[in-house]
């Protein structure tokens, strides 16, 4: 077993901890986001395994360096430190949540099965920014044009909702 | 193979990180004596000896780890001891991949002067750069501080606003170089710059006299705007006066590393410098041509003392001047930096912010166009 | 087949008009600012002569070229594209040019030229509203753009836009004085008319495609068209169980769109009401070009009429009956621009009679001789009613011989060119229908041949009529009127002039051979020589001369005698023609009512259509079925069902929501994966 | 490497975890996040196919890693407007609790 399986293990074993650890914090919500920060970093990782590299680095850079500090920083602009969450009064939500997560699993993971074919060996600049950015400016120009559009929207959304009064 | 790097990360952490970090302190101090007119940094002495004040790292250093490391009350313990590593460990690990040499051949055996050399590189530190505001964030809100928690603030929007413009900065360059791997960059400026090639993009000819004035063809000089930019957006990253916000004394009182004392502040102060040195780096390697000797590129040196001392030695000693050269290049850059940080006095917070957004993100936009422009014009 | 040849500036003897008719289209609706009055003069006028040279520089290329190669075509660019492989239909905007195509452009930017100088003297004093005069010109340019497209057209799909563009001005024009709701009144009718002629068109149209492409080449363009036609000739159709050669049926298709447009029986009567527009609108477009239209496509498609005899006989006849019909509508008329109108839809008929007899020659004559002479009566009629201050009845009119000294030559070289005096235009085509009919093979063409004749008669007739109440006698116009009864200004003149000379030497470039030997000349009908190609040869020429000398002395004969009796009655005694009236009132009454077509129509199509659909389309489909079934029914389900079930599953917990998403989600993965 | 059906198999364990964080939390911050994770997840396994199916040198198949970019594109997006929503509404109801805003319902 060779070491990039073996840090694969290892990574996917940190991202799902953390990712509970996320979803089950209750108390610190601080807390959690910095976990959901170590997920996307194991997540990082890998894509490097998977020869993302490009990829991993935007990872990086937009979930980790720009997302979850949104988060963290909203979080401690509104000083939410102690989670005014009354616990429990809910264990039906819970234990049905719980239930249809495991039923979907199972499906998720029938559904995969195995048969996939074995992994190929890369060709020469997989997933480098040169061949992204070609397919990038060349075949999917359009969906470029319509994610600036997105983006656009959502800051003069951002903006509006959360101006005090728009004048 | 493994060792070969692992010697590299050795030399870089012990050499350059541990070794120069400290000596950086005693330059700012010795610089900001001299600005103020005031003999600076003289009274650590061991029997007597001052060193030109030498032994004060020193003497920072064993207070430092003698110091009691206190954690408030109510503060989240394992954050707040993990925050200063967070804050330090980017900051290290970010000179694996600048390059202090370039790449030789010995014979069979080829020596890469650089620990890592990714095809992403300076993507790499611009992804390592974005993790290191989480150090400032979690220090900010763990030691359960009014002040911190400001200093947090402040500090993690400092940090994304300028992230921005600091990968938009550096886009003209992309273009220039078409690489992002930074020994590809720095092989790229160990050439000459052709001061009046412009005249053929419009059909004419160069003559002969004019051909031979020429530049060194560093990033500088494709990119003097970029160069600005990206120096303010890291010296901006790197959270030290002039853009020294979240941690202004004189309004919080030391900002988000408020409460912390000992060896965990020494990180957090420490980091800081070891900044100065990865920007001084990053900005040698991509704008100042790295290693790269002006006028006189590896080829030169190997073939022309080569020819009568023979190749090794000739390979030797391009080995040690591109060492130099990049040494130099970096000791100017730090002390730019110092000069700089002792020159201009602390912007308020809300200039902090026009600046970026206001200021350089348009200015590095519109520079992204005329670049692009410019190259479709030369390069058709 | 001819090999086209290509030509680059073909495509703007239609595009300049269109550019002057967007600019004032742009000016009136959009700027809302008025232009100088000389601007709008110079660009209307000047694109329009602009054409016309381009006309005459197209047709002296097309002259410059070998008897049997003379098409020039302007691919301008893909207007129609679709299909695939051999199933695939494309119909260009390309502008073709020959020697009908030739002619026609001719006559159309001659004449539209010089009835835009017309108009601007005549719309001068129109201060119906602000923007008239510019809005005028927009639509005489407009329709100027439509007309050159409809005969430049390479395809039947152009030809139809510019047959629709024609139909579209001609009811713009009609309602120009839209303040008036007659006027209003007036173009719709002429529009719904023409519609009807459209829709038989369009079916024509798609027969004759849908034939083409079950024969394996499926075209729209007229030369491809006629290169592969002889591979339907034989294709029949059943309809309502009968079978039909197609050419038939397709023919007749297009005859009724020619009829609706060319007003012949029984779509005519919206020409008449047609002249509710401004005189120049009624010389240009209902007289002059576009009612010409119609004997413009059949000559056009005249291949195929030429192996259609049944089709051919239908045009024949309705000519024939339109002929006379109109012409003796035409007789009681009093307003002169009326007597004008049925005049036109007697001539017209005229041209189909020789269509349908084979005459394609003779019809393309008679309609250049016509268009010259009847656009010259028109304006001369408006020059009148100017004269008179907008006064139409000819009761009213009279003695105006010396009051207008220029204007009434003018008048009488137009009315002799239509009563085909000797040596006038008239004379030579008319006579050439009426050879064309006589030797032609239609069913009973001698009984058109009479009719033909007893039309000249009648012509004759009304003609003269028209004039000597207008011009001798004494003078019953108005007391107010009469002391300012003036010539119009040279504006007006000069197009009138110019118009005079074509209809009284036009006949030159057809003159029957008969006169050619006569007068030593070689080939003188230039005009069937410079058609032959493209027209297919008329009937055998079985006549010996003095047979045609006859014919000619005949026609002659009877038109005098028309003019002797008009003479007799309107001149000699004036107050004959009251007693008459009332002697053989019931006729008369027929008669001067236009034989209550009108009513006719009124009460067997107009009014049951709209009681139709006044009470089972509007108050039962539209009210029940549209508005209560299907909107406010709809709605009211909708809502009731929301009130009484779904609301519940609004809980307003986000949780709730995620769930059910969640679990659709889930459903549907399930399903998909079953 | 290890076979991508373990790929897919970590997606789809984040996946459901995201999905059960984003069903049961009432804390609109923590539920967002959530979503950012069932994002990461569905990321994760087009990085994995796309993996499977390179293409070539010349012709690479990158869809995957495409589709990727624009899933963080709208995640950027999303955090952008869900954080303004968070903020205008501390500020009307002094809460992030979910179960306080069921204003909207019969």
């Amino acid at each position: 077993m060779e070491v990039s399986a073996i840090l694969f293990y290892i990574f996917a074993v940190m991202a799902v901890v953390s990712a509970l650890g996320m979803v089950l914090n209750v108390r610190n919500t601080v807390a959690a986001s910095l976990s959901l920060v170590v997920t996307m970093i194991a997540l990082a990782a890998i894509y490097v395994l998977l020869e993302a590299y490009l990829i991993a680095v935007i990872q990086i850079m937009v979930y980790a360096g720009a997302i979850v500090v949104l988060f963290l920083f909203v979080i401690m602009l509104l000083n939410l430190r102690e989670d005014d969450f009354a616990p429990g009064r809910q264990w039906l939500v819970k234990f049905g949540a719980g239930l249809l997560g495991v039923f979907v699993l199972i499906q998720l993971l029938k559904l995969v099965g195995p048969g996939l074919p074995e992994v190929p060996v890369v060709p020469e600049g997989y997933g480098g920014y040169r061949q992204l950015g070609i397919l990038l400016y060349t075949d999917y120009v359009l969906l470029v044009e319509m994610a600036s559009l997105l983006l656009l929207s959502a800051i003069v959304g951002a903006l509006i909702l959360a101006k005090r009064n728009i004048d | 193979m493994p060792i070969e790097e692992i010697c590299k990360t050795l030399f870089i952490i012990l050499v350059i990180v541990a070794g120069l970090a400290p000596i950086i302190t005693w330059i700012e101090r010795k610089q900001s004596a001299l600005m103020q007119d005031r003999i600076g940094a003289n009274r650590a002495d061991i029997g007597g000896i001052t060193v030109l004040g030498l032994l004060h790292p020193m003497a920072d250093v064993l207070k430092l780890m003698t110091k009691e490391d206190v954690v408030p009350q109510g503060a989240n313990r394992m954050m707040h001891m993990l925050a200063p590593l967070i804050a330090a460990l980017p900051a290290i690990i970010a000179f694996g991949v600048i390059p202090w040499g370039g790449i030789y051949s010995f014979g069979d055996t080829t020596i890469k002067m650089v620990a890592a050399d990714p095809d992403w590189g300076l993507l790499y530190i611009f992804a390592i750069g974005s993790i290191a505001t989480y150090g400032a964030i979690m220090a900010g809100w763990a030691s359960n501080n009014n002040w911190s928690l400001l200093g947090g603030l402040r500090a993690s929007a400092q940090m994304i606003s300028y992230e921005v413009t600091l990968g938009l900065s550096v886009v003209g360059i992309f273009m220039v170089f078409e690489t992002l791997k930074l020994t590809d960059m720095v092989m790229a400026q160990d050439t000459t710059l052709r001061v009046f090639g412009f005249i053929e993009v419009f059909g004419g000819t160069v003559p002969a006299f004019l051909d031979w004035v020429r530049l060194p063809a560093w990033g500088i000089f494709y990119q003097p705007l970029g160069f600005v930019m990206f120096l303010t957006a890291m010296m901006a990253e790197n959270k030290r006066p002039p853009f020294d916000a979240p941690e202004g004394e004189s309004e919080l009182i030391a900002g988000y590393f408020l409460e912390y004392s000992g060896m965990r502040f020494g990180l957090f102060y420490m980091s800081e410098f070891i900044e100065v040195i990865v920007i001084a780096g990053v900005v040698s390697t991509i704008f100042l041509g790295g290693w790269a000797i002006p006028f006189l590129d590896q080829a030169t040196i190997i073939g022309g003392i080569g020819s009568f001392m023979g190749e090794g030695f000739a390979t030797g000693l391009c080995v040690i001047l591109h060492f130099m050269t990049f040494m130099l290049k970096l000791i100017v850059m730090i002390w730019l930096q110092m000069l700089l940080r002792w020159t201009l006095p602390r912007f308020r917070y809300d200039q902090v912010m026009n600046l970026c957004w206001k200021g350089l993100l348009p200015l590095s936009i519109a520079n992204i166009l005329i670049t692009g422009a410019v190259m479709l014009l030369v390069r058709g | 087949m001819v090999t086209p040849t290509a030509i680059s500036w073909l495509h703007w003897i239609p595009v300049l008009p269109l550019i002057a008719a967007v600019y004032h289209g742009l000016m009136i609706g959009i700027v809302r600012r008025s232009t100088p009055r000389w601007f709008v003069i110079g660009l209307s006028c000047g694109t329009v002569f602009l054409a016309f040279l381009a006309s005459c520089a197209a047709f002296g290329a097309l002259i410059g070229m070998p008897e049997d190669q003379r098409l020039l075509v302007d691919d301008v660019y893909t207007w129609i594209g679709s299909g695939v492989g051999d199933q695939v239909i494309s119909a260009n905007v390309a502008f073709a040019l020959d020697p009908i195509s030739a002619l026609m452009i001719l006559v159309v930017t001659g004449v539209g030229f010089l009835i835009h100088v017309y108009s601007i003297g005549y719309m001068d004093d129109d201060q119906r509203d602000d923007k008239g005069f510019q809005r005028f010109f927009c639509y005489l340019n407009l329709f100027t753009f439509s007309m050159l497209v409809l005969v430049l057209a390479d395809n039947l799909p152009l030809m139809f836009l510019g047959w629709e563009g024609v139909g579209l001005c001609s009811y713009l024009l009609i309602g120009f004085w839209y303040s008036d709701s007659d006027n209003a009144y007036c173009g719709s009718k002429a529009f719904i008319v023409n519609r009807i002629g459209d829709f038989a068109f369009l079916l024509g149209l798609f027969a004759l495609f849908a034939a083409l492409s079950d024969a394996g080449t499926p075209t729209v363009t007229f030369r491809e068209i006629e290169a592969n036609f002889d591979k339907i000739v034989d294709a029949t159709v059943t309809i309502l169980g009968t079978q039909y050669r197609l050419v038939n049926v397709v023919g007749v298709c297009f005859f009724i769109g020619a009829c609706g447009k060319s007003a012949q029986l029984p779509l005519y009567v919206w020409l008449p009401d047609a002249m509710a527009g401004p005189t120049p609108v009624s010389a240009l477009i209902h007289a002059a070009t576009m009612v010409t239209a119609g004997v413009y496509m059949v000559c056009r498609m005249s291949f195929l009429y030429a192996v259609a005899p049944e089709a051919s006989a239908v045009v024949a006849w309705t000519g024939g009956l339109t002929a006379v019909f109109a012409a003796t509508i035409a007789v009681t008329q009093t307003d002169i621009k009326k007597v004008l109108a049925y005049s036109t839809v007697s001539q017209l008929g005229y041209m189909f009679l020789a269509a349908g007899c084979g005459g394609y020659t003779a019809a393309m004559f008679h309609l250049g001789t016509h268009a010259f002479f009847k656009a010259l009566l028109f304006l001369g009629a408006g020059a009148v009613i100017l004269a008179m201050h907008h006064e139409q009845n000819i009761e009213k009119m009279g003695g105006l011989w010396k009051k207008l000294p220029r204007t009434k030559w003018v008048f009488l070289a137009g009315t002799l060119a239509i009563i085909g005096f000797p040596g006038f235009s008239g004379f030579f085509s008319k006579d050439e229908i009426l050879v064309a009919v006589w030797v032609s093979d239609v069913p009973g063409h001698q009984w058109l041949y009479w009719m033909g004749f007893a039309t000249a008669g009648i012509t004759a007739f009304y003609m003269a009529r028209l004039f000597f109440m207008v011009f001798l006698g004494k003078l019953r116009a108005a007391a107010d009127v009469r002391g300012q009864i003036h010539e119009p200004g040279a504006s007006v003149f000069y197009p009138l002039a110019v118009l005079a000379f074509l209809s009284v030497v036009g006949g030159i470039m057809g003159v029957p051979q008969i006169y050619g030997d006569w007068l030593s000349v070689g080939d003188s009908n230039s005009l069937a020589s410079w058609l032959a190609p493209v027209l297919p040869e008329a009937a055998p020429h079985a006549l010996e001369h003095s047979t045609e000398y006859l014919m000619a002395l005949g026609t002659v004969g009877i038109a005098a005698s028309g003019v002797l009796v008009a003479l007799f009655l309107y001149v000699r005694n004036p107050d004959l023609p009251e007693k008459m009236a009332q002697l053989l009132s019931g006729l008369y009454k027929l008669v001067f009512n236009k034989y209550y077509v009108d009513e006719v129509y009124d009460a067997l199509i107009v009014r049951p259509t709209v009681a139709l659909s006044d009470t089972v389309l509007y108050q039962v489909i539209d009210t029940r079925v549209i508005d209560g079934v299907a909107i406010n029914g709809s709605a009211n389900a909708v809502r009731s069902l929301a009130s009484g079930a779904l609301k519940y599953l609004q809980s307003g917990l986000t949780q709730g929501y995620v769930f059910l998403m969640i679990v659709g989600a889930v459903a549907i993965v399930g399903w998909l994966l079953r | 490497m290890v076979p991508i059906e373990h790929v897919i198999g970590l997606s789809s364990i984040l996946f459901v975890i995201g999905m059960i964080g984003a069903a049961t939390r009432r804390n609109l911050i923590v539920v967002l996040m959530s979503i950012e994770l069932m994002l990461n997840a569905v990321n994760l396994a087009f990085i994995g196919f796309n993996r499977l199916w390179p293409g070539t040198a010349e012709a690479p198949a990158l869809d995957g890693q495409i589709f990727v970019l624009m899933v963080i594109t709208v995640a950027a997006a999303e955090v952008a407007v869900g954080l303004g929503i968070i903020i205008s509404m501390i500020r009307n109801r002094d809460s992030v609790n979910l179960e306080e805003v069921s204003l909207l319902r019969w």
